[in-house]
């Protein structure tokens, strides 16, 4: 009997992996900005911040705060050398455009037609969509980074998003923390599960269509 | 070059009348211009409509605020027409008890609606939020074989901005992430009003390196603390 | 007998003295260029270039030319103090939205309703519009500065034009060397004439509609 | 960050194939890439669509050229779209012998145009032109009251642009009037090739400071007489 056991570093690990050097990739706030933790050795990523710069660093050292120098989370944060700061009109024209390689962010519901659900619950929580509509429509790849299961244990992944969308049918991947997974043809499908899951237990506890493709393999981060 | 007005925050404040459509920059309080939103607080005036990246910061328990939040504190806004206000509980709370008219537009979209208005544009294209709530009455306009949204101008009355340095004549060049809805803001309002941390001599600016030109710009209010 | 002498630089003059401190102006190529020769002592314009310049200078000194800093008629110019350099959409944002108040610029044709012709002469010369097209478009004021007659003798004002159209209905003011127009309820209003020339003489030679106001007035420029 | 290629002339002219759009920065030669121009003047590489401001400068009498006419000169455009083709006779030659196809497209059309392709919008909304021959054949959107003319996005393969200074990374610093619509070339084309007049370091650069960030940037030519 597998126990699920939430894990959001899997999640950051191995979205991180999925990056080539010189890809433009835009984190969102919470889950996706561990992404940068756990970027490979070698591995050197432009990161775009949508609040106006490319080239973001790491958190400054306390004291070192700038006042002027935050990301789209209104946290303190730094330039990288090479970076450089641009108005939200050029910020969003580098988005919409194209030119972000990468977008991975959270999500309240993504289903299997690649419909992403994570500004709104009506009712509940209106904090509004800030970028998120932009990236997830203007990315060349659009990463849903998400644990797998609800609280309630319900899954995440649907075969039909439930609540308002953040846009329709634009999802390219999901990473969980059971596995990896590609979203086409109207499915969910698998490339890798994560140890100590297997693709069966998967497939049990999610309410969606997904294949397992012929390729996908077990990939442990233990 | 013609000399810009420096005047106070509070005769800055004066300018901005009930109803009127109030564009001001930040980024959930980055870059905003923190003295005049104070004297405007002060002044209470009421019934405006806000165009702005968000409502910025208000934490119930510390009761630190940043960029609009003292006006939305003290109910000055209407209407807000903003990307976010998932950091301003109080917005929230204005939204759900029918105070406030709350106007949720992407951020990509708020970007080009602004400069739209600044630049003699009637509307620009976008599939940002095809297939979403934001695309329900919007027109939609077929070019080939891809369908777009047509988002129309947002232009304002006054524009609130903040800058790190202006020259006498107004140009303005803007800090690192703080720049973000400025330099848009003041290209769409009939009123520009520019809060800065310096004000340089008129030549003392690269002309390479202006990011706001002088034209924008009616009158400049030294920040807190500038020099 | 009033006989008709070309004088370009009355044009410039009246032109010159519309302005008041603070203007943000783009004079066109040739004729209206003459205009910044002749700004009154004290009033201040700041003249706008299409190519991407605000504070408009005069021509360098021989060898003092910049390979980088020229006007939209590629002729070597300076800068002023307080300007300020941009890219081209920043340049057309500007005029398109109403922060350039006059734009002055030469005509092949104007018309009673305003219609302007100054691009296209098909089958003979065709240079193209250039940013005449947007800077008549936007431009809070447009000027058309001509002489009031063609080599020819057909005066340049007409009822209709019959060359393919720069902009519809956008003229405000026309100013030639016989007398300053406003174009106001498909008619050219005659504010002013230019001695030796009378309203009846100009109205005699231009075919086109001309309402001499109440206030019109002689203007002495000898 | 990552360094971009530095490359000759003549290796960036042969990324430019036949048949190519081909969008090249400068103003009647201000700000234009020389040194890549006669290299590609010097393959002759044909039945190119050119995007650029104008066609340049081409002096009967004095043989003088600047910017894209050594191109026109060789016949190696099929199609122009371009503001202004008054000070180069051959191309008006070319234009009434049926040689070359000329679109004549409104200066701001253009320069937003070549933006709205870079920004990702599928049009923009604009009154220029409206009434006039450039308005023949487009759509035109009522926006309440007022009507305006629907301008599409002008994508290319390879943007030719030239800037004052990059460092290693590919940020780019553009000189005074030079400027023009370099920037605006560098975010719609799929290749961009910046010719240069100095490398720097990375980090020399303020990133307050940069005209067209590093991403837009994939390889850099030094200028001739460039340092």
């Amino acid at each position: 009997m597998i126990e699920y056991v939430e894990n959001k570093e899997i999640i950051a690990r191995r979205i991180a992996a999925i990056f080539k050097t010189g890809d433009v990739v835009n984190l969102g706030i919470g889950l996706p900005t561990l992404v940068a933790n756990y970027l490979p050795e070698g591995v050197t990523v432009i990161l775009q911040s949508e609040n106006g710069m490319l080239g973001l660093g790491p958190a400054p050292a306390p004291g070192e705060e700038d006042k002027d120098l935050t990301n789209a989370g209104a946290s303190p944060v730094t330039i990288l050398p090479g970076g450089c700061f641009f108005d939200s009109a050029t910020s969003f024209g580098i988005i919409r455009g194209g030119h972000v390689d990468y977008t991975a962010l959270g999500v309240l519901e993504v289903d299997q037609e690649g419909n992403l659900a994570n500004y709104k619950i009506p009712g509940k929580m209106v904090p509004g969509m800030g970028g998120a509509m932009d990236l997830v429509a203007g990315s060349r790849v659009v990463i849903a980074a998400t644990t797998h299961f609800e609280k309630s244990g319900a899954s995440k992944l649907k075969r039909r998003c439930s609540l308002p969308l953040t846009a329709a049918k634009e999802v390219d991947l999901v990473v969980t923390d059971v596995g990896y997974f590609e979203v086409m043809g109207g499915k969910f499908r698998l490339l890798e599960w994560f140890k100590p899951y297997t693709p069966e237990w998967i497939m049990e506890r999610t309410d969606a269509d997904i294949e397992v493709m012929s390729t996908c393999r077990c990939a442990d981060f233990e | 070059m013609v000399q810009k007005p420096i005047i106070s925050a509070d005769a800055a404040a004066a300018m901005v009348k009930e109803g009127m459509t109030l564009h001001v920059g930040g980024f959930l309080g980055c870059g905003s211009p923190d003295a005049v939103i104070a004297a405007l607080a002060a002044r209470g005036t009421r019934g405006l409509t806000l165009v702005c990246n968000d409502t910025a910061i208000s934490d119930p328990k510390s009761g630190r605020t940043t960029g609009v939040a003292p006006l939305v504190a003290r109910g000055q806004f209407a209407k807000v027409i903003v990307s976010h206000i998932g950091t301003n509980p109080e917005t929230q709370r204005q939204m759900n008890a029918g105070e406030t008219d709350v106007v949720l537009v992407p951020q990509g979209t708020l970007a080009e609606r602004v400069r739209a208005a600044g630049s003699g544009l009637g509307g620009v294209l976008t599939q940002t939020g095809l297939g979403t709530e934001v695309a329900e009455g919007k027109e939609k306009v077929r070019v080939g074989d891809r369908v777009f949204l047509l988002e129309l101008p947002l232009p304002g009355d006054v524009a609130l901005i903040k800058a790190r340095r202006a020259d006498r004549a107004g140009n303005l060049q803007y800090s690192k992430t703080a720049r973000n809805f400025n330099p848009l803001m003041a290209s769409a309002c009939a009123l520009v009003i520019a809060e800065v941390e310096e004000i340089v001599e008129i030549g003392q600016i690269d002309p390479d390196q202006v990011h706001t030109p002088s034209i924008f710009v009616d009158y400049l209010v030294m920040a807190k603390g500038g020099v």
